[in-house]
């Protein structure tokens, strides 16, 4: 079902855990279909993600998605984090199933609210 | 790598002995039963012998068994078969909401047709009240249909006093059976049913057949045509290993039964007590009327299918009732209607035993479950007790 | 006593390579295909492996592969579903008098819903003529199924050019393939088709289970309802061992195909011409256009059935057309359809051969027939040339 | 399928023939559906059944019938023979297949009908 880079990612995810006082945070999912992702990010003057952590209530994609993001963006701007789409994500992994490609495919959803959420808390601390 | 099955109410596997009762059947008895030389006697001698050993089991008459490809085709003959037959003398149905979707589904399906459906609710446990079924019950009513023992949470319903409703006021009722088979004693008079279902793969028999028992007199109107099978009510050239295998299946399960389920009971109770220890778990469905061999808990601020994989890492198979193991995007319907919410809901886990199963595999399952529970609670936002 | 099978349009006898295929799924490998442990895993990659074989054996692909119960239950889905899903563009269905139930009653029982049903006429050899479909098409029309070779005489049809006419008018075109697979070419796209049934049994695999080509984009309304399997065009848990049979049979019977074929003509062409040499006999269906196992022979003055009886004690299996043997009033349908007067439906025989059968069986027919037939013409008040 | 008396009697059937000079003949059923049967009577002058044969197109029923019917009545008066029926004569054969139990199960029709035969002729001699 799942390709080995999925189950690598679900058995051994990266960066999971919380940030305390992270610059931003990004939540996406619901109950209702048994998928929810938060991450954490730490982002540099000069717009570095230094540090991303995750931690996810879900299925085995939903756990894989969320890790692999976590790494992919680690280190990146938070411009080109930003153009990561759900479906690279998938690629990162070797694809997913069809049925996973919906419900349980939002770690980029989960990292844009994260920047738009840093961005929010900027423009608050500037005005 | 150790590997333990518990997932004994998605499929069995077969009992040796009824390969074996197969194994002619699939080799130089290779007749086809409608022909009248040596071959098609040989083949329909042993189609009909079938017939007899499951008629057997269910007290009922050879001639009021059908062989079919499945339960699934089972119950959508039944519904379908008597909501047709019987749509001059009404067009109401009555069922519950825990019923399994080929029930369900050939229920909502006639509802677009026209037909009223009534889905009654059902109780925190699972089970359905029969006096909800006897207040449900109008001059309208042809047909009521209602599971024996639940797929999910094992939940037993009360299937004789609701046959005893239908039957004193001259409505068909039809249950699904399938979960029952080899575990609670079937006899289709005691229960007063006059269509009961069944898959063969559900107790230790082949994949790809069933049967449905239509007591005689029963109305049926059907939508497959073909040859003069199954008197006509299912066409096609029969599977006749699959059937011989249903056969021999159904007898070796209704042998020794107390003994077995005596034996599956205890280590369903070892599994269902060690895992219950763990904490934030909740056993769902009824706590004594329920299958022998079905523990179905649910581990809060986790995820089923995330527990499914670990666990299968370890060698271990078992079921969710998570809407991720089904491609949908709801979590089962049956845990909703017992009024779950749906994070436990989508914590849930089915670990269904089989007389198959040992102690060394349940001792085995409890040293590894509480590991993999506190690993995923540590990666859950939604986990209070973090880290 | 020496038995010889010649009834391979009935059923089949299993090649053991499938058997072989099957074994594992018969005992060790039985996870349910839905479930996502490693068990499951395992059935589901076989499911999908026989899925390919079957798709590549057809030219299609093998998302167009729907897995059935036998070619009854396909052939079903196929004439019902297609009705259904396009009744609003309109309700006229053409097909022929000489198909199998399975199709000629599935859209009787839609003609009494309403459809209208173009049963287009055969010629004296079971021939349907393509110009007749062409003409028999209106605005109305939405689906045309013709068999590609017909089940009791052996007569291939012009599926092809009907296929080309069907695509050209933009009407669906279904064919049941049971009798053709493994003894003619059978390509989707060749044939232009959109929907295909065949059944495992008839090419040396395990009764009870069969497929449905459906070309993508053809539209289908289900009647059954249950899992999501197949598509949701099929639900119920799969015959898994079943459709690994299905898989690897296929896959066999394209195999050298020309090889074999030759050989079973070669093997037909004696037992014809052998009885034919017998007086009072004549050879029904097309004497070319024909497939290579079939002998469908008429001996004048005698019956069906006791001819079947006087060669079983012979250790040898045929069938025929006559009504005795199908517990119905009249003969076959599709010898009538030919023109045939009843005596001589009455009197046909059908000898079908498969590559298991043996110069040496032809022979030993040859020798015990003209005896059979000569002492049941001496009983017969209807013989002339008496005693 | 049939009993192994039917197969006796389809494979050795008694009394096949015809008789030159019957005095009475019957015949039953049609070409349509596949069986007729023809009966011939020799009678004494007590109406005893001397001589009985039968010619029978048809299956294995229509053929152990017609044979065992003659057995039956071989001997017997016509009155002890016309009160033999159809399901008799079933019964005789250790049973036939349900099937079967119309179609092909006529001979006490086609041992009636040479009765009569019998019966018409006598009358016209008589006239
Ligand atoms: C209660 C119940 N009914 C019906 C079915 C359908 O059985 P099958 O898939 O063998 O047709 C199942 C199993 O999936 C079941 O558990
Ligand atoms: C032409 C044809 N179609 C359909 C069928 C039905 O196949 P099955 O009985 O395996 O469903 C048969 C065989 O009986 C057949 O010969």
């Amino acid at each position: 079902m799942y390709s080995e880079k999925v189950m690598d990612h679900f058995m051994n995810p990266r960066n999971v855990g919380e940030i305390e006082n992270a610059d931003g945070i990004g939540e996406v999912g619901n109950m209702k279909c048994g998928d929810i992702m938060r991450i954490y990010l730490k982002v540099s003057d000069q717009e570095v993600i230094e540090d991303i952590k995750f931690r996810t209530f879900g299925c085995g994609a939903a756990i894989a998605t969320s890790s692999a993001i976590t790494e992919m963006v680690k280190g990146k701007t938070l411009a080109e984090a930003w153009e990561i789409s759900n479906k690279q994500v998938a690629e990162e992994l070797g694809g997913l199933p069809e049925s996973k490609m919906h419900c349980s495919n939002l770690a980029a959803d989960a990292l844009k609210r994260a920047i738009e959420d840093y961005r929010s808390r900027k423009a608050q601390q500037e005005a | 790598m150790q590997k333990v099955y518990l997932d004994n109410a998605a499929t069995t596997r077969m009992h040796d002995e009824v390969l074996a009762a197969m194994q002619p059947y699939l080799t130089n008895v290779y007749g086809n039963p409608s022909s009248i030389h040596s071959f098609g006697r040989e083949a329909r001698k042993a189609v009909e012998e079938a017939r007899e050993k499951t008629a057997a089991a269910l007290g009922g008459e050879p001639r009021e068994i059908i062989f079919t490809s499945g339960a699934t085709e089972a119950n959508n003959v039944a519904i379908r078969g008597v909501a047709r037959a019987l749509q001059q003398k009404g067009r109401h149905i009555i069922t519950t909401a825990v019923e399994h979707h080929a029930v369900l589904d050939a229920c909502k399906a006639l509802e677009a047709e026209g037909f009223k459906v009534t889905v009654l609710p059902v109780d925190a446990y699972g089970m359905v009240s029969p006096r909800d079924v006897a207040d449900a019950i109008t001059d309208e009513t042809i047909l009521v249909s209602v599971m024996l023992a639940n797929n999910e949470v094992g939940t037993v319903m009360p299937v004789a006093e609701i046959g005893k409703i239908c039957r004193e006021r001259g409505v068909v009722f039809h249950t699904d059976a399938v979960q029952a088979i080899g575990v609670l004693p079937v006899n289709v008079d005691d229960l007063q049913v006059d269509l009961l279902s069944l898959s063969a793969h559900k107790f230790h028999g082949p994949k790809g057949v069933g049967a449905l028992y239509v007591r005689k007199g029963t109305k049926l109107k059907v939508f497959s045509f073909g040859g003069a099978q199954e008197r006509k009510l299912r066409p096609g050239t029969e599977n006749v290993a699959g059937i011989v295998g249903l056969g021999k299946a159904i007898e070796l399960a209704v042998t020794d039964m107390e003994a077995k389920v005596s034996r599956i009971k205890a280590m369903r109770d070892k599994l269902m007590t060690g895992l219950l220890s763990i904490p934030h778990t909740r056993l769902n469905g009824h706590p004594e009327k329920r299958l022998p061999g079905y523990v179905n808990i649910s581990f809060q601020y986790v995820e089923g299918e995330s527990m499914i994989l670990s666990l299968d890492l370890k060698g271990i198979a078992v079921s969710s009732g998570s809407a991720c193991t089904s491609g949908s995007l709801d979590p089962s319907h049956v845990l909703m209607a017992m009024g779950l919410d749906h994070q436990t809901a989508h914590g849930s886990l089915r670990l269904t035993l089989s007389a198959y199963n040992t102690e060394e595999e349940i001792d085995y399952v409890l040293s590894v479950m509480p590991e993999i529970v506190a690993r995923l609670r540590a990666m859950s936002p939604v986990y209070p007790g973090k880290d």
